[in-house]
């Protein structure tokens, strides 16, 4: 056991594919001598030579173009893209290319490309480096998205995304970066692992369902609740797509309730998906319509307004009184019409 | 760079001779069997678009040297990313014919394994595969390796973000691969000029990576050309970018009405510099292309065209639960239940009275 | 009035817009002398000159930021992406600049461009050619998404989109464009209408939802269904982005039963939104969980399966009597866990 | 292209004299006194950001005359579309002090109206704002005015594939557009020779677009130089590239740490090359920098830093409804609800006992 941040983990668990397997190699700006912006690949560049470890010129596009290529020729590239909102000049090539291929080639070419993406808000950035683009990448067939959300899961499903044979999206809550954690660093692999959520907190009224950066909120939304008296039961996706439904689905045929919080924007996020799919699920179990917790429809504002953006613990907690019918800010408010 | 005349004359060249030494007659007369060979593909799968067969058909007409003469100066080993009108490379690397028309007839996804003939599957995306070509160059380097990776575009591609971000990442890192573009004048009803005031090979200059420019339905040229820069990607020199000039004599697809846009005169000008012609007139001029030679080639061609048409009709339409196969590599339980439920629902249909 | 196919009546609609204001440019590739590959600009340049109607070099990139630039100089222009599949190398300038730059201009430069998708499946096209990619945009704030369904509100619409100062992805769905209607050419254009969902056929025990080429579809399960003795509502959304939910909430607390359909993807489409804002407002009233009939979550697969991916009549209908109850494919099947 | 040496030398250029003949030493003081201040700008900011008020900074330190005297030259109806470190650009488009800080204190999305200043806002997407100028060329082109529109980027920033699109679209339409890139050395920790092989000058010529290569840090060529390209494009001969090239001297931003992957020689080598010293000393050799002058330029830079310091610390934080407002141009009744909800949500914490 090591006690580690979250981005020590994922550099740990870099390092560890590298050592594993001489196809890994990693692509990305500034990765090389600077270790990256936020230095999750320090030292690697110098442990394992300039062709392992490439720092790209600035081409987002190209870096996952080319990812494919390598992947084509049996390699398995670990792409670093510099912040979440930089991800878009790649799109073409990840949702027509990435996530086709195996596809349309009827699987005789893999494409085990992880796509590694420092992400979301709180860290009180520049516009375009605090997006949450997942939803975008759920919605398209042929990839796997996984979310960490502390150092023993970052390390352990980092090392899955590179060891799996699909294309992962492997999203980072920058602003958990510094979350520190004990890490067993022999942790067995699971091949399954990838589309397992993870039941973190049991509890019998209200089921919380989260990921990334917002599993930590959700815990405090827990304690919280717990010292008035409501029982929350927490589950962290850990993966965005596929999700693994069944812990879900069991715990709200327990609760009858469900809040699923997340950063991005509420319509078509991540969390419209859950609920839908929960209803579809146990809807004779609903006691009440499943409630989000999201940012708002808006671009990322200026931030020193995110705390007004993105959910934090009150506005969690509003949530968990809306899903119990306690009093809440909606309350009379409507639902729209 | 030119070493035959649209008139089929010899053109001695100093600094390109010795790079096509060693190309008698006899590779000549293979080159032209190709060539004929591979318009014949395209007439018959033409011909089967119009008659419902396929979907569609890209024809790849008066492109027959640029095609043949670059893929037939490969190596297995090299390997090769193209857009959707490379059918005469594919059947240069080993495609057969059916398995160049399967994906127009909308059955399957592509028509090949693509490591069967180091060649990946025909890229829709307008550019796309350039930066294919450019990572697959990477890891050749990383393995040490002598190969080449050939990206093959059009002269609109050039336009995309793509394929400037392909050059700069193999001129970062002296990449060996080889930029084919065949400029064939139009892009769809775009004329080139829409896509470049300069020449294309200008294009890859500016990234400092070497270009040349060369008659492009001049098999002696495109092979000197081609030869060239793989010999400089094997030797370590990195990537070169080609345009080849050619000239697409027919519609974009069997869907595009080139009447629309494009002037009559300059097609009949390009009709003169068929690379076919080009060749038989060059060969004829050496005695080098006996009736009995053109017979076979017939033979070949003809033969060709029925194994293309057979196979093409007998191709069976895809198994409905298929489409569910190889969307991931790894076990995807959602994916394998909605399979079920599908094959589920399929079901109810049979057995409904 | 005049009778007009889908299609004829788009190029109606932009002949009209660019009568209508100066300001009004196309760009495109291969929308000028060739009238664009489905024939829909077929005339403009001829008659507006090539200031007016730009056949571009082949970028979709560029065509989209080279709108921005012809906004911010006071322009709307209208881009013409040739094919649904050939929007994504687009996408950084569409969600990082068109959506943000009224936002990040705090109302100052004005972003009313319209970017036209010929759109969707059921053409037996070529890969990248039948795509549905309605959900990215929905998801993207800034943005505002409609889709046609017929002669008259594909001409009204197209209007109303270049008339917003907002951008507008109007999306057309291909297999329609040569459905013939009648088109009052005069018909009003309205600042909201962009914005409102409309009830095509009245009924009593299910609310069916669809867009674009799935509209049709549905009208003919309502009618389908009527010959069996049951009665359905037909909702056209029209606007994807911002939905107009009343006239959805409204049925549904009458119905209790909701379906809605897509050609895109199950997971994280249009659906899971509308099925998940619905739970929101009508809870009490449902009387089973709504339903989705949709793509399967897999790239589109080779046309001549294609029929097997978007849904049809019978797999609506099959939906329908999923909402009701009703033996159908799903029964027995469990709904996963 | 230089007409000033390090040493502050005045070099003779037939071909580029003519350009700078009415750059009288009053003007060069004038510039001058642009550089200083704008410097004393980014020493401010830089210290700002150090003291907790600023969330970051992006030092333009070292770049002064390629962007003073760039911007210098244009007209004011000229439009211009900058990347984020071309905060001198914006000082001289006309910009107020506390304009420069604002979004670098995270209270709001932009310092100022583009429209007042005829300057979009800072980019952050690297090379987006290229297609943005080329496209406002295309509306000046349709208008038929004779302004200019004006694109800065850095060196790396032609690596990206929008970059290159906006040079394919400007040359195919001959648009009124200047491309500036300033040409630092880094884009972060990478060296300029990671995105080319070549100079970037020669990366313009490939797109057939007549290409510039000046000393960035030589306010005379620079000047020459915008115009040249500004009469290019005014007179209906499209497009110009300009690559000046100078050095970024700070780091990144102020989050950055260049010693970990620059050599403190490189940084030395360019100390030598100061855009500041250089016209310093053109001027003291001539006689032509008075120390009233100088103690006038200093007046002005402190006085700038305080309105900028004051400006800076009195910017109120942004009220949280304001994250909803211009979303959207029309309206929008359903984020008008979802604010109404905020505001009511808002509300509960005040009436909390
Ligand atoms: C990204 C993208 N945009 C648009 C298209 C539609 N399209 C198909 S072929 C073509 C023209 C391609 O021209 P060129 O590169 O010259 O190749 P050619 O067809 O001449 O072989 C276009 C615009 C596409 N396939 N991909
Ligand atoms: C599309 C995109 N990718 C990555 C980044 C992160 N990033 C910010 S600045 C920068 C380097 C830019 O270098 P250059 O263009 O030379 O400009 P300079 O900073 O030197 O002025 C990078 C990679 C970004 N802002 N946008
Ligand atoms: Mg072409
Ligand atoms: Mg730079």
């Amino acid at each position: 056991m090591s006690t580690l941040t979250l981005s020590k983990a994922i550099g740990a668990g870099l390092r560890r594919a590298m050592e594993t397997d001489p196809k890994v190699v990693l692509l990305g700006e500034d990765i090389g001598k600077l270790g990256g912006v936020y230095r999750i690949t320090d030292g690697l560049q110098a442990d394992f030579g300039e062709r392992r470890v490439l720092d790209t010129p600035l081409a987002e596009s190209a870096i996952i173009g080319a990812a494919v290529g390598l992947a084509y020729r049996g390699y398995r590239p670990v792409c670093e893209i510099q912040f979440d909102g930089f991800i878009y000049p790649a799109f073409d090539q990840i949702v027509s290319q990435v996530s086709r291929m195996h596809y349309r080639t009827k699987g005789a070419v893999r494409m085990p490309i992880t796509i590694r993406v420092p992400w979301g808000g709180g860290i009180g950035a520049a516009e375009h480096h605090s997006d949450s683009p997942e939803a975008y990448f759920t919605h398209t067939a042929g990839l796997r998205v996984v979310a960490c959300s502390n150092p023993q899961n970052a390390y352990t499903m980092i090392r899955e995304a590179i060891a799996s044979d699909d294309p992962v999206l492997y999203f980072e809550p920058k602003r958990r970066y510094h979350l520190k954690g004990e890490v067993d660093l022999e942790a067995p692999l699971s091949g399954q692992s990838a589309g397992r959520s993870q039941v973190l907190v049991a509890g019998t009224d209200v089921t919380v369902v989260a990921y990334g950066a917002l599993v930590q909120t959700a815990l405090d939304a827990a304690a919280a609740a717990e010292r008035e008296g409501i029982s929350i039961e927490v589950i962290d996706l850990l993966s965005l797509s596929p999700i693994d439904y069944a812990p879900i689905a069991q715990s709200v045929r327990r609760t009858g309730r469900l809040v699923v919080a997340h950063e991005a924007a509420l319509t078509g996020g991540v969390g419209a998906e859950v609920c839908a799919s929960i209803t579809e699920r146990c809807f004779e179990y609903l006691e009440a319509a499943p409630v989000r917790v999201t940012g708002h429809d808006i671009p990322y504002p200026p931030a020193k307004a995110e705390g007004h953006h993105i959910p934090d613990l009150d506005r969690l907690l509003d949530g968990i009184d809306c899903a119990l019918g306690r009093p809440n800010s909606r309350s009379g408010m409507g639902a729209g019409s | 760079m030119q070493l035959l005349t649209p008139a089929g004359e010899r053109v001695a060249s100093p600094e390109y001779d010795p790079w096509v030494g060693d190309v008698d007659d006899a590779q000549l007369r293979d080159l032209y069997r190709d060539m004929v060979v591979v318009r014949r593909i395209d007439t018959e799968a033409t011909a089967l678009q119009r008659q419902g067969e396929l979907a569609l058909w890209p024809p790849l007409l008066g492109q027959e040297a640029a095609q043949v003469a670059s893929a037939r100066a490969l190596r297995s080993d090299d390997f090769v990313f193209t857009s959707y009108r490379e059918n005469a490379v594919a059947y240069c690397r080993g495609a057969a014919p059916v398995e160049l028309v399967s994906v127009w007839r909308a059955v399957t996804a592509t028509g090949w394994n693509p490591y069967s003939i180091n060649m990946a599957t025909p890229q829709v995306v307008i550019g796309a595969q350039t930066l294919h070509a450019t990572g697959y160059a990477l890891g050749i380097q990383a393995d040490g390796a002598d190969a080449v990776a050939v990206a093959y575009f059009g002269d609109g591609a050039t336009s995309e973000g793509d394929v400037s971000e392909a050059l700069v990442f193999a001129a970062a890192y002296s990449a060996p691969v080889v930029f084919f573009c065949q400029n064939n004048h139009w892009a769809i009803s775009e004329p080139v000029t829409l896509q470049t005031r300069g020449s294309l090979a200008a294009r890859g200059s500016g990234f400092g990576i070497p270009s040349m420019r060369v008659d492009g339905n001049d098999v002696l040229a495109v092979t000197a050309a081609t030869r060239i820069a793989l010999d400089r990607a094997r030797s370590g020199g990195g990537p070169t970018f080609i345009e080849a000039v050619t000239y697409r004599m027919g519609p974009h697809t069997t869907a595009d009405d080139p009447t629309r846009y494009r002037p009559p005169a300059e097609l009949d000008e390009w009709r003169k510099r068929d690379p076919i012609v080009r060749l038989e007139a060059y060969l004829t001029s050496r005695n080098e292309l006996p009736d009995d030679f053109r017979a076979e080639v017939q033979a070949v061609a003809d033969s060709t065209a029925a194994e293309l048409r057979a196979g093409c009709i007998a191709l069976p339409d895809p198994d409905p639960l298929s489409i569910f196969d190889h969307v991931y590599a790894d076990p995807h339980p959602a994916l394998e239940q909605r399979r079920e439920w599908y094959a589920h629902y399929l079901d109810g249909f049979e057995a409904a009275p």
